[in-house]
This record gives structure tokens, C-alpha cells and sequence, in this order.
């Protein structure tokens, strides 16, 4: 299973702070996952369409605890994470 | 040492504490970033009635061990000491305290400096603030981004 | 607000009275010197038994004065204090003590480290130091006047 | 009266902290001071010759509590200081 965690503006929008995913067979990386997660659930649209944010509002990703680009490998029982840019100190 | 903690912290004890354990230091910095009353990244007027810090367990403390240990590996220190606080805070308290030790001041201002450039940009947190206007979630600053540039100059 | 004084000081305390004045501040720094225990600049060897501070009074406060109001001119600064302590010190106690309030960490950072390279050049203290090899005093060295440079760039 | 100060290893060398000068008629400058200085005390010497001291140890010198060079030019009630480069902080 995967675990998907949202936080802050991301949480908020989605309503939701972490789900659990069995991965489907055909989601290998990060950008796959976000495609798969648009279709399931169309009002993620709002957070994930590059069109539809508004400039500064960037979605970060980080797997397994380190910040990665889009194109970075899944597998089963990581850990990802959906956020925005990071606003702490 | 790092602490990630809703509870506040005592300037006065933390330093007592990195002085006996940095041992023979000749400079100590502290850095330490309050809540101000009225944050000017225009995404609220007014006053802050207050601020909510929100962190990701786990890749918090990752990440904070990280930029120590990036620091440690740059300057010769003899103890450097973060904690960072998170859940609700109010205008003036203290939000987070970067403390180093070493034997000349230099090692320890750039070092504090660079644990708090990294920690803006790199660390899991994030704020979002309550004032008479409403509530709203601080926006990043490029210069946070920009204040990174200095210490990747090859 | 400036102090040369023989007396210890409290971090903690100087620290809640920094906190005070400044009011609105988002970012404290603040800059502590201690005795070493060994003293790296060749003139002698062997652990410092104790370490004599001499100074120009009248010239001293003049000449901190000249660099708090250089650093004000620079920096937005809410608030500044400096403490140098003169008469006869032992291995690791506190010497000096820099603090600077700003709304941001950049210009709290930058304007205590402005201040203490400048006070290293320009405010006249001496150290003298005892060891078990005997009395000297403390050269001037050429990375403090280098350290000066980088606030002279145009 | 010019009164002239000495500090730190200056103030050892030359064993005194403080003296009273009348200031001579064709004492003009803070090199005149030194060269006046030296022919009262040629024990003065170790401390102001550039060619006895060792290297690195400078004399400075303040005129009315403010850093000047070697032409400054002096005055009756001056307050003059010599001392070797500062080591605080």
C-alpha cells in the first residue's frame, strides 16, 4: 500500500491529510500518480493542474521523506507527500 | 540537537547548555526568529491575532539533521543546537532558535545563517496566519530561495 | 545601548531586554566571545590561566558608538546592544556580547557581524594572557583587518 | 598642555600611562611628537623606531580619541594616544 500525505493550503483544498493506495500496475512515477489521482477524484484538479493554480501555489513532492521531481520511480509502500512551498523559521 | 516542540523554549538555558557542551568555544551565535505582529508579504492586512505552524513529522526532523550535519561538514563546530516550534503561536513568541559553537566567530555566524537559509527553504513547515481579515497561509518569498545561492557558489 | 564593564553579564536576561525594546521584531542574533582555553596565535603555548582586557576609556565608548551608528545607517535595526567586559577574565568566560533585532534574519545577521569585525579593528581593547609560560600579549591578527573588506566593497 | 597616553605593551615598554607635555613651538605634527619624543627619552626607541620593532608591531596613534596618521597635525590641550594594534571582541 501506498501512503499519501497532504499538508497545509493542500490539505485544506483537498480536504483529506493522508489516504492509503494500493498502487495500481501501471502508476511508476510521481507524475503517473498524479494523473491517476485527477481521474479518481476530479476535484483535485483545483491543486494539481498546472493551468488551473495561480502563479506561486507550486506542488511540491517529496517520497519517502526527500523532496523529488516528477519524473522520480514509485513503488509499493512508499511514502509520498503533496505540499506547498515551505513557509517555516 | 534538535527539538521540534510546541512548547517554548528559554533563550537564556539553551545557550548555558551549548556553552557547557561546546567546551572550548570562543564564539556562539544565536538566531532567533519571533512572530511578528504584522507579517508584509501582502497576503493579509492587519494584525496577526495568530499563527499556526503545520510540519510533516518525520521528514521534519530528517531534514533538520540534514542541514546540521551539511553545516558540520562546512565549518568546524563544537555543538549546534535547533529547535523549532509548531501549533499555535501568537504575535511576539518565539518561533525557532539556531544556536553554534565554535572557536572563532566566523565558522559560527556563517554556519547559523546557513542552517537558517536552508531551514526556510528545505524544512516541512509551513504557516498560516488569523488576523481581522481571516485566515490565510503564508506565501513562500523568493528570497529565501535567493539566500541559498550564496552558499552553492562553488 | 553599550556597556564596558568587569561584570559578568546574563545572556538570557540582555536577550528579554533586546526583546523588549525592539517591539516588532522578526529576528534576534546575538554574538557571544569567550575566553579559549588555548589561545591558537603562537605567542605562547599552554592553557590560558587568565586573560587581562585593557582599554582606552572615553575612546572605547566613542568608538562603539561610531560602529552601532554605522551598522544603524546600513541595516533596519529595531534595537542593538553591546557589552565588553575589561579587567582580568578567566578560560571560558564571556567577553563581549553582540545583539541586533531587525524585522528579518538577513539584516540581523549581517549588521552583528558587521558590528563585532569592526569592533575587533577598531575599538581599542588589548588582551593580555598568563600561562604557565608566562604573560603576553595578544597579536593583532592580519584575518581580522581582511574581514573588514567584504563591508568596504562599493 | 598635551597630555599623551600609552596602552597595553606600549605602556609596559615605555613603563608610564600618561604624561603632560608643553607642547614645543616647532612641534606641529604627530611625527614631530615622536621625533621630540625620542631625543627627551632615546629609551623611547625600542617602541618607535620602525627599524628596532619587530614586525607586526605596529604603533598607532590617536588624536583626540580618533585614529589619525603620522602628518596629523597637533594642537595645545590635544589628547594624544599611542597603543599597538587592537586584539578585543
Amino acid at each position: 500500500m501506498l501512503s499519501i500525505q497532504y499538508f497545509a493550503s493542500i490539505r485544506e483544498t483537498l480536504d483529506r491529510n493522508v489516504e492509503q493506495l494500493e498502487l495500481p500496475r501501471n502508476v511508476t512515477s510521481v507524475q503517473m500518480l498524479i494523473d491517476h489521482l485527477l481521474i479518481a477524484n476530479p476535484h483535485f484538479e483545483a491543486v494539481f493542474k498546472e493551468s488551473s493554480r495561480s502563479k506561486g501555489s507550486k506542488v511540491l513532492v517529496a517520497v519517502n521523506q526527500t523532496i523529488v521531481g516528477r519524473n522520480h520511480p514509485l513503488s509499493e509502500n512508499d511514502e509520498v507527500a503533496f505540499f506547498p512551498p515551505m513557509t517555516g523559521g | 540537537m534538535i527539538s521540534i516542540q510546541n512548547e517554548d523554549f528559554s533563550l537564556g538555558d539553551e545557550y548555558a547548555a551549548i556553552r557547557r557542551r561546546a567546551g572550548d568555544a570562543g564564539a556562539i551565535v544565536t538566531f532567533t526568529g519571533l512572530v511578528r505582529e504584522v507579517y508584509g508579504d501582502g497576503s493579509t492586512a492587519g494584525a496577526v491575532q495568530s499563527l499556526t505552524l503545520e510540519h510533516y513529522p518525520g521528514m521534519t526532523e530528517k531534514c533538520l539533521k540534514d542541514i546540521q550535519h551539511k553545516a558540520e561538514q562546512r565549518w568546524p563546530l563544537l555543538a549546534t543546537r535547533i529547535i523549532h516550534r509548531v501549533g499555535e503561536l501568537t504575535s511576539c513568541d518565539q518561533i525557532v532558535l539556531v544556536a553554534t559553537a565554535s572557536a572563532h566567530r566566523h565558522a559560527a555566524f556563517e554556519s547559523a545563517q546557513f542552517i537558517m537559509d536552508y531551514l526556510k527553504s528545505e524544512a516541512p513547515f509551513w504557516k498560516k496566519q488569523k488576523s481581522e481579515q481571516g485566515s490565510s497561509w503564508i506565501k513562500s518569498r523568493d528570497t529565501d530561495k535567493a539566500a541559498l545561492d550564496r552558499w552553492q557558489k562553488p
